[in-house]
C-alpha cells in the first residue's frame, strides 16, 4: 500500500485548511502555498498515470477496513489521467489566478484547493456513496468559485447554477437510497455484483435507479434537457475559474463512464444497455445545439460555454457505441477538449482586458491592444478548436471518426459532428475576423501582462504535444478503455474472495 | 422491560406522575386552542405545559432512576431548562403581541396603549 | 485588528489571580456536580466535571458582567420550594379557569411597581411571576422601574401586586441583598 | 401499570399536540402561530420521554433535552424577528 | 527526410521573414526568395529519378495507431505540381517585391506566402492521406489570411470568410472521405490505396466516398456551385491572386482527382460526377468572365471556368484524357500568372481595375502591352500558343467519347461554345484594357509603365508559354508524361500531338476563334442586355446566409435557454420522471414479498401531520412567515419520525440543523419581501402540480417497493466490529468517525466551505436599504430584553456543559462531535441574539475561519496518525486504560477526529451566522467578523 | 406501515416539488427543504423500518440497520451547509438584483 495514492485529496484539503487556519496569510503567502500544492498534484498526477500504466490497479483502504465494508479508493488508467489532466489544468489555472484575479474576491485560493480536493477524490474513490460526499465538496467549492469577483451577473447565474444542483443531489441520495435498498451495499465493486446476482423481476428497480444516476450525472456532464444552468454560468464567472470549469462537467462524464460500466456492466445482459440507449440520441442532440449556440452566442465567454456543450456532447455521443476504440476516443477528446475550453476562457480574458470596450462581445467594435500578438494567439487556438490540423482537435476528431465508422449509427455522429465543427468554423472565423482585422487604434494603451499571455501560449503548446505526442497517449488511452470494459478485473482486484463468494452464493 | 422488582408504590407514583402530567398539558394545549387572545393563550402553555411536561420527566427520571442502577436526573436537566426558558418564551411572545397591537378581548383591564 | 477591550481588561487583572482562573468558585462546583449527575459517578469523571467547572466559567464568565451576590444561599431553597408549591396550584387553578366557559374570566393588565434594581433579580422576579398563577410578565419599564403584567383573571390588582410583593420580591430581596 | 398508563398519557399528549396544530393552522397572528409552534415542541418533549420509557431503552433523554433548547432558541428568534424586524443585530 | 525538406525550407523561411517583418520588401523579396530556390533546387535534383518513373517514398512514424505518418511521395505527378508551385512561386515573390515597395505589410505577406508555399508542396508530397489532409486544411487557413490581407477592407474581410467557410467546409468533407476510404481500404498510404482501386469501386460505401472526396476537390478548386468565393478572393493582393488562382490552392482540388484517380475513376459514376460538374463550372465562369469589367474579376472567372474544364477532361476517362489535363494546368498556370501580374500592374498605375474606365494604355504601357499579348494569346487559344495545343487536346478529347450517348452528343458542342467564349474575354481584356479609345477619369494620371525589372517576371512566364507553344511534344515529354504515367499508374504511350492537325479539332477551334471574335464585335449592346439582368452578388448572398443562420441559431438557442431556472428545473423534473418511470412501468410487482407491519395509531396521526403541514407550507408558501412555522413542524415530525424507528442520532442531528436552518432563514427574510407575489396562471399551476404529483408517486412507488423486499446489507459486518474493531457501542457513531471516517471528513469540509463562502460572498455586499419597513421606536421593542438576556447567559455554560456530554457521549450512545458542536453554536448564537452582534463580539473569539480550518486540520491529522504506525489513513486506535485512583476510561482517537467535527461545525455555523448579522448592522463600530 | 411511509413521502416530495417550480427564491427554499426532508427519509428507509431497535451494541436484542443512518447524517449535514449557502445567496441576488425572482427579474407572469 502507498500513501501517495491519497495525497491527491490530501493535499489540497491540507493546503486548504491551513490556508483558513492561518488566515490572514499575505496573498504572496496565499499563492505560493496554492502554487506549490497544485504543483505536487502534478507531480502526483504523473506518478499516478505511470503507475497506473502497469494496468494493476492500486488500493488504499480508508481505515483500513475491507473494500465493501470501508471506503477503498481505486486507482485505475482512467482515474489516473484524469488526475493528471485536473492537475495540469488547475496548475494553468492557479497561476493565472495569481495574475490579479485572486485578489478579487475572499479566499481564492483555499477555495479553489477544496475544488481541487473534491474533484480527485471524485476520480478516486471506489464508494457510490463517498463519490457523493466528494461531489458535495466540489459542487459547493465551484460555487464558491463561480460567485469569486461578485457581480450581479454571477449571482443570478450561481443561483441557477445552485438550485439545479441541489435538485440533482436529491435525485443522487434518491438514487443512493435505492440502490442500497436493494443490494445492502454502496462499495461500486460489490454492487456490480449484487446488480448483476438481481434476479430479473428486480432488475427494473436497479435500472430506474440507474436512470437517476444518469439524470444526475447528466446534470453534471451537460447533457440536453439538463444543460441549461451552464451557458450563463460559465460565462459569468471570472476566467481561472471558467477555466478549471472545464473539468467540471468532464466529472460528470467520469461519473457515467465509471458507473455505467462498473457497477451496471456485469452480466450477459447488462443494466447499463438502457442508459446507451437514451444517451445516444441525447449527446446527439447536445452535440448539435452545442454547435448552433455557438453560433450564436454573443460573446467568447458564452461562446465557449457551447463549446463545452458541444464537447460533452461528442463525448457522450462516441461512448455511447462502447467498444474499446470509441472509449479510446472518447478521452483523447476529452483531453482535447478540457484543454481548449480553458484556453478559450483565459483567452476570453485576456483579449477582453485589452478592448477598448464590450470585453469580450461580439457585437461591440472596439479597438484592441497588441492585436496581432493577440489575433495569432487566438487563431491558432480557434484552429485547434475547430479541430483543423496539426493540433489535438484534428487527431481527436480523426479518431472519433476513424472508432466510428464501423457502426451503423456511426454516419449520424459523422454527420452532426462534421456540420458542428463547421458551425464552430463560422463562429471562430467571424469573431477572429471582428475583433483583430477591424480598424482602429487604442487610445490609451493598456498594458498586457506577458504571464498570462504565455500562460495560454503554453496551454496551445499543450494541445500541440497531445497531438505530436499523440502515439503514446492513444496507446495509453486504448488500455485505458480496455481496462473499463473488463469490469471483472476491477472487481477481482477490489473485492477480496470472501465477498464475492458471498454474492455468488446469494439467490 | 423488568417492572417485577420494582415496588408497587414507586409504580404508582410514577403512573400518578405521567397521568397527571398528561392532563395537565392537555388542558394547557386546550387553552392554547380554546381562549379568545393571545394574552389569555399565553397562560395555557407557559404553565400547564411547564408542568404537564415536567411531571412526565419526573415519572422519567423516577423510572429510569430505578430501572438502571443509580440516579438518572437527566430527566431534571431537561425540567430546569424548561422552566428557565418558558418565562422567557413567554415574555418575548407577549411583547412581540404587544408590538404587532394584537386585539385584547374588550373585557380586558388596562388595555396597554400604543 | 480592532483592539479586544475584554481580553485586555483580562490581562489588566492579572494571569496569577483567583479571579481570573476561577471566576465563581461556587458555580464551578454546581457545574461538577452536575457534570456527576448526568454521567454515572466515577473518579475519572469527579475529575472531568472538576475541569469543566473549571473551564467553563473561565470561557463564559465575559459573558456574565457582574458577579452574582446570592448571600444567603439557604433561603434560596425555601424560595424554590415555594415556588413550585405555588405553580402546583396556580396550576390546578388556572386549568379549572380554562375548563370553565371562558365569560368567567376577567382578563387585565396591571404595573407592578419594582423595589428591586438588580437586572438580575428582576429576571427571577418576572420568572416567577410568568411561572405562577394566571399571570404573565410581558414588559419591564426601564424608565418608569414597572413590570408590566397580563393577568388571566385579574379580580383586585392592588391584593395581586401584594401578594406578588410579599411571597417573591420580598424573599428574593433577602437572597440577594 | 405503567404498561397502561403510559398508552393513555401518549394518547393524551398527541391530543394536546392536535390542538396546537389547530391553533398553528388558524391563527390568526403569526404570534399565535409561534406559541403554538412553541407549545408543540414542549409537547413532543413529552411524547419522547413517554416513548423511551415504553421502549424502556433511555436513548432518546438527549433528544427531549435538544428540542427543550433548540424549541427556545427558535421561539427567541421569531419573536425577536417580529419585535425588530432581525434577529442579530 | 529529404523530400521533407522541401516543405521544411520554406517553412523555416516564413519564420525567418516573420522574424524580420519589419525589412524592406527587397531584403524580404531576398529572404523569401532564397528558400523558394534552395527547394527548387532540391527538386530538380531529383528529376532523373522522375524521368525515370521513379516513385520515391519516404516515411516517418507520427501516430501509426490512426493510419497518420510522415510520409512523403515523389513521382512524375508531384514533382509537376511542385515544380508548378516552387516555380511560380519563386516569380511571384519577385512580383511582389515590386507591388510591395513602400506598402505596408511586406513581411507578413512574405511570411504567409511561404506558408502557403510549403502547404501546398506538403499537399503534393504527402504519400499519407491523412498527411496530406493536414497540408490542405492549412492552404484552407493560410489562404484565408491572404484573401483578408486587406484587413480593412470590409470586403475582404467577407471574401476570407466566405472562402474559409467553404473550403473548411470542404475539407470536412474529404476529412470523412478520406477516414472512409482508409478504413476501407486498411490503410491511408497512397501506394496501398492506388492500387486498391478495383475493391474500392465494389466496395459498399464506394459512392459515398467518391461524393465525400470530390466535395472536398471540388470545392478547393471552386467548381460550381462552390466557385462563389473564388471571384471574392479578389480582394486580395494582386500576388495574392496571381498565386493562389494560378498554381496553387484551386489546383490542389484538381491534384486530388488526379491523384486518386486510379482509385476512385472509371466509373459511370465518376463519370456523370466530375464531367457534369466540370462542364457547368466551364460555362458559367466562361459567361460570366465575358461580362466582368473588372480586369481581376474577369481573370477569376476564367479561372473558373479553366478549371472546369480540366476538371472536365479528368472526369471524360478517354486514355490520354489525362494528359490532355496535365497538359492544360500547366499552359494554364503559365499563362494566368502573367495575365494576373499585368493586372496588378495595371491597377497599380492606373489607380483602378474598371476596364470601362481603363482605355489605350497601349500608349502609356507599350512594353507591357508586348508582353502580355503572349498570355491573352494563350488564354484565347491562338495558334502557336500553348494554350492552342491545349484547347485543341480538349476538342480532340471530346471526340474520342463512345458512352454514354448524351455525352457524345453534347459535350463537343459545349466544348467549343466555351471555348468560344474563351476567345471573347480573352480579347477583351487585352483590347479593353490597351486600345478602345482613351481613358476614362483614371484616378491616377499619368499612368506611368512599371520597371523593367518588375517586368521580368511576365518576360519569363510569356516566354514559356511561347516555348511550349513551340515545341509541344518536348515540353510533354519532359513535363507531363511523367505525371500522365504517375496519375493513371498505367503505361501509356507519349501524346500524339500530330493527331490535332485532324478535321474536326481544326473545324471547332476555328469555330471557336470567329465566333469569339464576332461575339466580342457586338459585344456593346450583349452588355446592355446583361446590365438589365438581375445582379446576384454571391457576397450577398453568402452573407446573408450566413446571417440568417446565425439568427436563427441565437433565436433558436434563446428558445431554450431563456433564463427562465424554472422551464430549467420542469425539464430536469420531466426527463427523471420520463425516464424512471419508464422503468417503473416494467416492474412486475410494486410490492414485495415482506409482510407489512401494522400501523399504530399514534404513528398514524403523526403521519398525517406530516403530510398535512407539508401541504401547509405549499399552500401558504405566499404568506412567508407561517410557511416557515409549519416548515418548522414538518421538521418536528420528522425528527420524531426518525425517533420512532431507532434513530436517535439522526433525531438529534435532524432537529440542530432544522432550527439552525429556520434561524438563518429567518435571518435572510428580513430582508426579503414577507409574502410572495401571485403569479403563476391556472395552466402554469396545474402543470406544476402534475409534475409535483408524478415525483411525488414516484417516490412513494420506489419506497414502497423497497420497503417491501428483502436484501442482504453489509451492515452486520458494522453490527459485529463495532465494538472490537471500532471501541465504541454506538454503531452509527462508530461508522461515521471510524469506518466511513472519511465521508464525514468531506461532510465537515463541505460545511467549512458553505460558510468561508457565506463570508467571502457577503464580504461586500452592502445592504443599503431593509426591506421589511419597521416603524422603529415603538416603546416594547427595545433591542434587547433583559430577561432575554439573563436567561441567555445562565442557558450558555449548561448548554456548554450539555455539550461535552453529548460529544464524550457519543462514541457509546447518542450523539457525537456534529450535536455537540451545534449545540454550542446555538448558545452562541442566542448571544448574538440576546446582546446583539457587537456585545457578542467583544466576549468572545470573533475569528470562525481558523476554527474551521482548524478543524479539519484536527480531523486530517488525526486521520494522518495512522501513518506513523504503517496503517492507511483514518485507521482508528482506541483502548481501555486503567489509572490508580482514576479508575478505567476509554481514549479512542475517533475522539480526536470527532473533535475536528465538533470544531468546525462551531465555525462554520457561527461564522454564517455573524455574516448574516453582519448584514443587519447598518452601521457601528463591531470587530471584523469571520 | 410501509404503505404510511411510502405515501406520505410522496407528499412530502409533491409539495416540495411544487415549491421548487414556483418563481421566488425563498419559496424554492422552502420547497428544496421539503424535498431534502423526502430524500433523507428515503434513503433512511432503504435500511427498512424497525421499531425500538436503535443500533446500540448490547441495547436490544434486533438492530436497525445502521449504515443508512450514518448516511442519512451525512446527508443532513450536508444539505444544511448547503442550504444556509443557497439562503444567503438568494438573499445577495435579491439585494443586488432588487428583487428575489428566482431569475433576478420581474416578469408579470411566469416565463413559458
Ligand atoms: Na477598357
Ligand atoms: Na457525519
Amino acid at each position: 500500500m502507498t500513501h501517495l495514492m491519497i495525497l491527491p485529496i490530501l493535499i489540497p484539503l491540507l493546503t486548504g485548511a491551513s490556508l483558513l487556519l492561518l488566515y490572514p496569510t499575505p496573498v504572496g503567502v496565499q499563492r505560493l502555498v496554492s502554487i506549490a500544492s497544485t504543483v505536487m498534484l502534478t507531480l502526483l498526477g504523473l506518478w499516478a498515470v505511470s503507475t497506473a500504466g502497469s494496468g494493476e490497479l492500486t488500493l488504499y483502504h480508508l481505515g483500513d477496513w475491507q473494500a465493501p465494508f470501508g471506503i477503498v479508493l481505486v486507482l485505475d488508467r482512467l482515474s489516473a489521467i484524469m488526475l493528471l489532466l485536473t492537475a495540469g489544468l488547475s496548475l494553468f489555472c492557479v497561476l493565472y489566478a495569481s495574475r490579479g484575479i485572486d485578489r478579487q474576491g475572499a479566499h481564492f485560493h483555499a477555495l479553489f484547493q477544496f475544488q481541487l480536493a473534491g474533484i480527485n477524490g471524485a476520480f478516486l474513490t471506489g464508494d457510490l456513496f463517498n463519490l457523493f460526499v466528494f461531489f458535495e465538496i466540489l459542487l459547493i467549492a465551484s460555487y464558491a468559485l463561480l460567485l469569486h469577483g461578485g457581480g450581479r451577473a454571477r449571482s443570478r447565474a450561481g443561483l441557477h447554477y445552485v438550485i439545479i444542483n441541489l435538485v440533482s443531489s436529491a435525485l443522487f441520495l434518491l438514487a443512493l437510497g435505492t440502490l442500497y435498498g436493494l443490494t445492502g451495499t454502496l462499495n461500486m465493486a460489490d454492487l456490480a455484483l449484487a446488480v448483476a446476482a438481481t434476479p430479473a423481476a428486480g432488475q427494473p428497480l436497479l435500472t430506474a435507479a440507474s436512470m437517476l444516476l444518469l439524470v444526475v450525472f447528466g446534470i453534471k456532464a451537460a447533457v440536453l434537457p439538463l444543460l441549461f444552468w451552464l451557458p450563463r454560468a460559465y460565462s459569468a464567472s471570472s476566467a481561472p475559474v471558467a477555466a478549471l470549469f472545464a473539468i467540471m462537467t468532464k466529472v460528470g462524464v467520469y461519473a457515467i463512464l465509471r458507473v455505467f460500466l462498473l457497477v451496471f456492466g456485469l452480466g450477459e445482459s447488462p443494466a447499463n444497455q438502457v442508459a446507451w440507449g437514451w444517451l445516444w440520441p441525447l449527446a446527439l442532440l447536445t452535440l448539435g445545439l452545442g454547435g448552433i449556440g455557438a453560433l450564436g452566442s454573443a460573446s467568447l465567454r458564452t461562446m465557449t460555454a457551447y463549446l463545452v456543450i458541444l464537447s460533452v456532447g461528442t463525448l457522450l455521443a462516441t461512448i455511447s457505441f462502447v467498444t474499446a476504440t470509441t472509449l479510446g476516443a472518447a478521452l483523447f477528446y476529452l483531453i482535447h477538449s478540457t484543454c481548449m475550453t480553458a484556453v478559450f476562457f483565459l483567452l476570453a480574458d485576456l483579449l477582453g482586458q485589452q478592448r477598448e470596450q464590450g470585453y469580450d462581445r461580439f457585437s461591440d467594435i472596439a479597438p484592441m491592444g497588441h492585436r496581432w500578438l493577440l489575433g495569432g494567439i487566438f487563431f491558432i487556438a480557434a484552429i485547434s478548436m475547430a479541430g483543423l490540423p496539426p493540433f489535438s482537435g484534428f487527431i481527436s476528431k480523426l479518431w472519433i471518426l476513424q472508432a466510428t465508422s464501423g457502426e451503423p449509427q456511426g454516419f449520424w455522429l459523422w454527420g452532426v459532428l462534421l456540420a458542428a465543427a463547421l458551425l464552430i468554423l463560422v463562429a471562430v472565423s467571424r469573431a477572429g475576423s471582428g475583433w483583430f482585422w477591424r480598424p482602429g487604434k487604442m487610445t490609451a494603451p493598456r498594458p498586457l501582462d506577458r504571464v498570462c499571455v504565455w500562460l495560454v501560449c503554453l496551454m496551445i503548446g499543450v494541445s500541440a504535444g497531445l497531438s505530436a505526442l499523440g502515439e503514446p497517449v492513444i496507446n495509453y488511452l486504448e488500455l485505458t478503455a480496455e481496462q473499463l470494459l473488463v469490469p471483472q478485473a476491477y472487481i477481482d482486484t477490489v473485492l477480496p474472495e470472501s465477498a464475492r463468494l458471498a454474492r455468488e452464493v446469494a439467490p | 422491560m423488568n417492572t417485577i422488582d420494582m415496588s408497587w408504590l414507586l409504580e404508582l407514583v410514577i403512573a400518578v406522575f405521567l397521568l397527571f402530567g398528561a392532563v395537565v398539558a392537555l388542558v394547557g394545549s386546550w387553552g392554547l386552542a380554546k381562549l379568545p387572545d393571545l394574552f389569555m393563550r399565553l397562560h395555557g402553555p407557559t404553565k400547564a405545559s411547564t408542568l404537564g411536561v415536567g411531571c412526565t420527566l419526573i415519572g422519567s427520571l423516577l423510572y429510569f432512576s430505578h430501572q438502571q442502577s443509580g440516579v438518572s436526573v437527566q430527566e431534571a436537566l431537561v425540567t430546569m431548562f424548561l422552566f428557565a426558558t418558558a418565562p422567557v418564551s413567554a415574555h418575548m411572545m407577549a411583547k412581540a403581541a404587544l408590538r404587532r397591537h394584537l386585539k385584547c378581548v374588550t373585557r380586558t383591564r388596562n388595555p396597554p396603549g400604543p | 485588528m480592532t483592539p479586544q477591550p475584554h481580553s485586555r481588561r483580562l490581562l489588566n487583572r492579572g494571569l496569577r489571580s483567583r479571579q481570573f482562573w476561577l471566576p465563581r468558585p461556587l458555580f464551578s462546583l454546581f457545574l461538577a456536580l452536575l457534570w456527576l449527575l448526568l454521567n454515572h459517578f466515577s473518579v475519572a469523571h469527579l475529575l472531568l466535571g472538576l475541569v469543566l467547572g473549571v473551564a467553563i466559567p473561565f470561557v463564559t464568565h465575559p459573558f456574565w458582567p457582574e458577579r452574582a451576590r446570592i448571600k444567603r444561599p439557604w433561603r434560596v431553597l425555601r424560595y424554590v420550594l415555594v415556588l413550585l408549591v405555588d405553580i402546583f396550584w396556580s396550576n390546578l387553578i388556572v386549568a379549572v379557569r380554562i375548563l370553565r366557559p371562558e365569560r368567567h374570566l376577567q382578563p387585565g393588565f396591571f404595573r407592578y411597581p419594582l423595589e428591586l434594581d438588580d437586572e438580575f433579580a428582576i429576571t427571577i422576579l418576572a420568572s416567577t411571576i410568568s411561572l405562577t398563577p394566571g399571570t404573565v410578565s410581558v414588559h419591564y419599564d426601564a424608565e418608569a422601574h414597572t413590570l408590566l403584567v397580563h393577568a388571566l383573571h385579574l379580580e383586585d390588582e392592588a391584593a395581586t401586586i401584594a401578594g406578588i410583593k410579599q411571597r417573591y420580591e420580598q424573599p428574593l430581596k433577602d437572597i440577594l441583598r | 401499570m405503567i404498561a397502561t398508563v403510559i398508552p393513555i398519557a401518549l394518547t393524551l399528549f398527541t391530543l394536546g399536540a392536535l390542538l396546537n396544530l389547530y391553533r398553528l393552522v388558524i391563527g390568526p397572528d403569526i404570534v399565535d402561530r409561534i406559541l403554538a409552534l412553541d407549545t408543540l415542541m414542549i409537547n413532543s418533549i413529552a411524547l419522547i420521554v413517554l416513548a423511551d420509557i415504553r421502549m424502556g431503552l433511555g436513548v432518546l433523554f438527549e433528544l427531549a433535552l435538544l428540542i427543550a433548547l433548540m424549541g427556545f432558541v427558535s421561539t427567541v428568534a421569531m419573536t425577536k424577528y417580529l419585535l425588530r424586524g432581525d434577529v442579530i443585530e | 527526410m529529404s523530400l521533407g525538406l522541401v516543405i521544411l525550407i520554406p517553412l523555416l523561411g516564413a519564420c525567418l521573414t516573420a522574424w524580420q517583418r519589419e525589412g524592406t520588401s527587397r531584403n524580404l523579396a531576398l529572404m523569401a526568395a532564397l528558400p523558394a530556390v534552395l527547394s527548387l533546387v532540391l527538386l530538380l535534383a531529383w528529376l532523373p529519378e522522375v524521368l525515370a518513373g521513379v516513385t520515391q517514398v519516404q516515411r516517418l512514424a507520427w501516430i501509426p495507431s490512426l493510419g497518420l505518418e510522415l510520409s512523403f511521395r515523389l513521382d512524375g505527378l508531384s514533382w509537376l505540381f511542385a515544380m508548378l508551385i516552387i516555380g511560380i512561386g519563386c516569380l511571384i515573390v519577385w512580383y511582389a517585391r515590386y507591388y510591395f515597395a513602400g506598402k505596408p505589410g511586406a513581411g507578413r505577406f512574405f511570411t504567409l506566402m511561404l506558408l502557403f508555399m510549403a502547404a501546398m508542396l506538403g499537399i503534393v508530397l504527402s504519400e499519407n492521406l491523412l498527411f496530406m489532409l493536414v497540408f490542405w486544411e492549412l492552404t484552407s487557413l493560410v489562404s484565408f489570411l491572404l484573401i483578408g490581407f486587406n484587413t480593412d477592407s470590409q470586403g475582404a474581410r467577407r471574401g476570407a470568410r466566405m472562402s474559409l467557410v467553404i473550403t473548411g467546409g470542404g475539407g470536412l468533407m474529404l476529412l470523412a472521405g478520406l477516414v472512409l476510404l482508409g478504413q476501407a481500404v486498411g490503410s491511408y498510404q497512397l501506394t496501398d490505396v492506388l492500387a486498391a482501386g478495383p475493391m474500392l469501386r465494389a466496395h459498399d460505401h464506394y459512392g459515398l466516398i467518391l461524393g465525400l472526396v470530390l466535395l472536398g476537390a471540388f470545392t478547393k478548386s471552386a467548381q460550381f456551385p462552390f466557385h462563389l468565393w473564388l471571384p471574392h478572393a479578389m480582394s486580395a493582393p494582386t500576388p495574392v491572386s496571381a498565386y493562389l488562382h494560378s498554381a496553387t490552392m484551386v489546383k490542389a482540388g484538381l491534384f486530388l482527382m488526379a491523384r486518386l484517380h486510379p482509385a476512385l475513376a472509371d466509373t459511370e459514376l465518376w463519370f456523370s460526377l466530375v464531367t457534369v460538374t466540370g462542364m457547368l463550372t466551364l460555362m458559367v465562369g466562361a459567361f460570366v468572365a465575358m461580362f466582368m469589367h473588372d480586369m481581376k474579376g474577369l481573370l477569376a472567372y476564367s479561372t473558373v471556368s479553366h478549371l472546369g474544364l480540366i476538371t472536365l477532361l479528368l472526369g471524360l476517362g478517354t486514355p490520354m484524357a489525362m494528359a490532355a489535363a496535365l497538359f492544360h494546368l500547366v499552359c494554364h498556370a503559365l499563362f494566368k500568372a502573367p495575365l494576373f501580374m499585368m493586372a496588378g500592374y495595371v491597377d497599380q498605375a492606373t489607380g483602378t481595375r474598371d476596364m470601362r474606365k481603363i482605355n489605350g494604355m497601349w500608349r502609356f504601357m507599350p512594353v507591357l502591352m508586348g508582353l502580355s499579348a503572349i498570355p491573352a494569346a494563350a488564354m484565347a487559344g491562338l495558334p502557336l500558343m500553348s494554350g492552342y495545343l491545349s484547347k485543341k487536346m480538349l476538342f480532340s478529347e471530346s471526340l474520342q467519347l463512345a458512352t454514354p450517348d448524351w455525352a457524345v452528343a453534347v459535350i463537343p458542342v459545349w466544348v467549343t461554345l466555351a471555348g468560344l467564349f474563351s476567345v471573347a474575354y480573352s480579347i477583351r481584356i487585352f483590347h479593353n484594357v490597351y486600345f478602345n479609345g482613351k481613358p476614362i477619369d483614371l484616378p491616377i494620371w499619368p499612368p506611368r509603365e512599371p520597371r523593367y525589372a518588375a517586368l521580368a517576371p511576365i518576360a519569363l512566364l510569356a516566354m514559356l508559354s511561347l516555348v511550349i507553344g513551340l515545341m509541344p511534344a518536348e515540353a510533354y515529354r519532359w513535363l507531363v508524361h511523367p505525371a500522365v504515367l504517375a496519375a493513371r499508374q498505367t503505361l501509356l504511350p507519349q501524346y500524339e500531338f500530330d493527331q490535332l492537325g485532324a478535321a474536326l479539332p481544326m473545324a471547332m477551334s476555328l469555330v471557336a476563334m470567329a465566333g469569339g471574335l464576332l461575339f466580342y464585335a457586338i459585344r456593346k449592346p450583349l452588355f446592355r442586355l446583361h446590365a438589365r439582368l438581375p445582379e446576384v452578388d454571391a457576397k450577398e448572398i453568402f452573407d446573408w446566409i450566413m446571417r440568417w443562420v446565425i439568427e436563427l441559431s441565437q433565436r433558436r438557442v434563446y428558445q431554450l435557454e431563456n433564463g427562465s431556472l424554472q422551464r430549467y428545473l420542469m425539464f430536469l423534473l420531466v426527463t427523471a420522471v420520463i425516464l424512471v418511470g419508464l422503468e417503473l412501468i416494467r416492474l412486475p410487482d410494486w410490492r414485495g414479498p415482506l409482510p407489512l407491519t401494522a400501523i399504530d395509531p399514534l404513528t398514524a396521526v403523526a403521519a398525517a401531520v406530516l403530510c398535512l403541514s407539508a401541504i401547509g407550507v405549499a399552500l401558504f408558501h405566499h404568506y412567508r412567515l407561517p410557511a416557515l412555522l409549519l416548515l418548522g413542524v414538518t421538521g418536528l415530525f420528522v425528527t420524531l419520525t426518525f425517533a420512532r424507528f431507532s434513530a436517535p442520532d439522526l433525531a438529534l442531528t435532524q432537529l440542530s440543523v432544522e432550527v439552525m436552518a429556520v434561524v438563518i432563514m429567518m435571518l435572510a427574510l428580513s430582508f426579503l419581501p414577507q409574502q410572495s407575489p401571485k403569479e403563476s396562471s391556472g395552466a402554469r399551476f396545474g402543470r406544476d402540480l402534475v409534475i409535483a404529483g408524478l415525483v411525488g408517486a414516484g417516490i412513494a412507488t420506489l419506497s414502497f417497493a423497497i420497503l417491501t423486499r428483502p436484501y442482504e446489507s453489509i451492515a452486520t459486518f458494522f453490527l459485529a466490529n463495532s465494538l472490537p474493531g471500532g471501541g465504541g457501542t454506538n454503531v452509527v457513531n462508530v461508522i461515521l468517525v471510524d469506518f466511513r471516517g472519511f465521508d464525514t471528513l468531506g461532510e465537515i469540509t463541505v460545511l467549512g466551505i458553505a460558510a468561508v463562502a457565506v463570508y467571502a460572498f457577503t464580504r461586500d455586499l452592502h445592504l443599503k436599504e431593509r426591506v421589511a419597513g419597521s416603524s422603529a421606536g415603538h416603546w416594547v421593542a427595545e433591542p434587547h430584553p433583559i430577561m432575554l438576556s439573563m436567561v441567555a447567559r445562565l442557558v450558555l455554560p449548561i448548554a456548554l456543559l450539555v455539550s461535552a456530554y453529548i460529544f464524550l457521549r457519543g462514541h457509546n450512545m447518542p450523539g457525537g462531535g456534529f450535536i455537540a458542536g451545534l449545540i454550542t453554536a446555538v448558545a452562541l448564537t442566542l448571544q448574538y441574539m440576546s446582546g446583539g452582534l457587537v456585545w457578542a463580539q467583544e466576549r468572545m473569539l470573533t475569528h470562525f475561519r481558523p476554527l474551521i480550518g482548524g478543524g479539519v486540520l484536527i480531523a486530517t491529522a488525526t486521520g494522518l496518525g495512522s501513518w506513523l504506525f504503517g496503517r492507511p489513513f483514518l485507521t482508528s486506535a482506541f483502548g481501555h486504560f486503567d489509572w490508580p485512583l482514576v479508575g478505567e476510561f476509554e481514549l479512542a482517537t475517533a475522539m480526536l477526529f470527532d473533535l475536528g467535527v465538533y470544531t468546525t461545525v462551531v465555525g462554520a455555523t457561527l461564522l454564517i451566522l455573524a455574516n448574516l448579522g453582519k448584514l443587519m448592522t447598518v452601521s457601528g463600530p463591531g470587530k471584523e467578523v469571520g | 406501515m410501509e404503505l404510511l411511509y411510502a405515501l406520505t413521502l410522496g407528499v412530502l416530495t409533491s409539495c416540495g416539488i411544487y415549491l421548487l417550480l414556483r418563481a421566488r427564491t425563498f419559496t424554492v427554499i422552502l420547497g428544496l427543504t421539503l424535498l431534502s426532508h423526502a430524500v433523507n427519509l428515503y434513503l433512511f428507509a432503504s435500511g427498512r423500518l424497525a421499531t425500538s431497535a436503535p443500533a446500540i451494541v448490547g441495547f436490544a436484542d434486533h438492530s436497525a440497520d445502521p449504515l443508512p443512518q450514518a448516511l442519512v447524517l451525512t446527508a443532513i449535514v450536508i444539505g444544511f451547509a448547503m442550504t444556509a449557502f443557497v439562503v444567503v445567496l438568494a438573499l445577495k441576488a435579491a439585494v443586488e438584483l432588487r428583487n428575489d425572482h428566482v431569475d433576478g427579474e420581474n416578469p408579470d407572469e411566469d416565463r413559458p
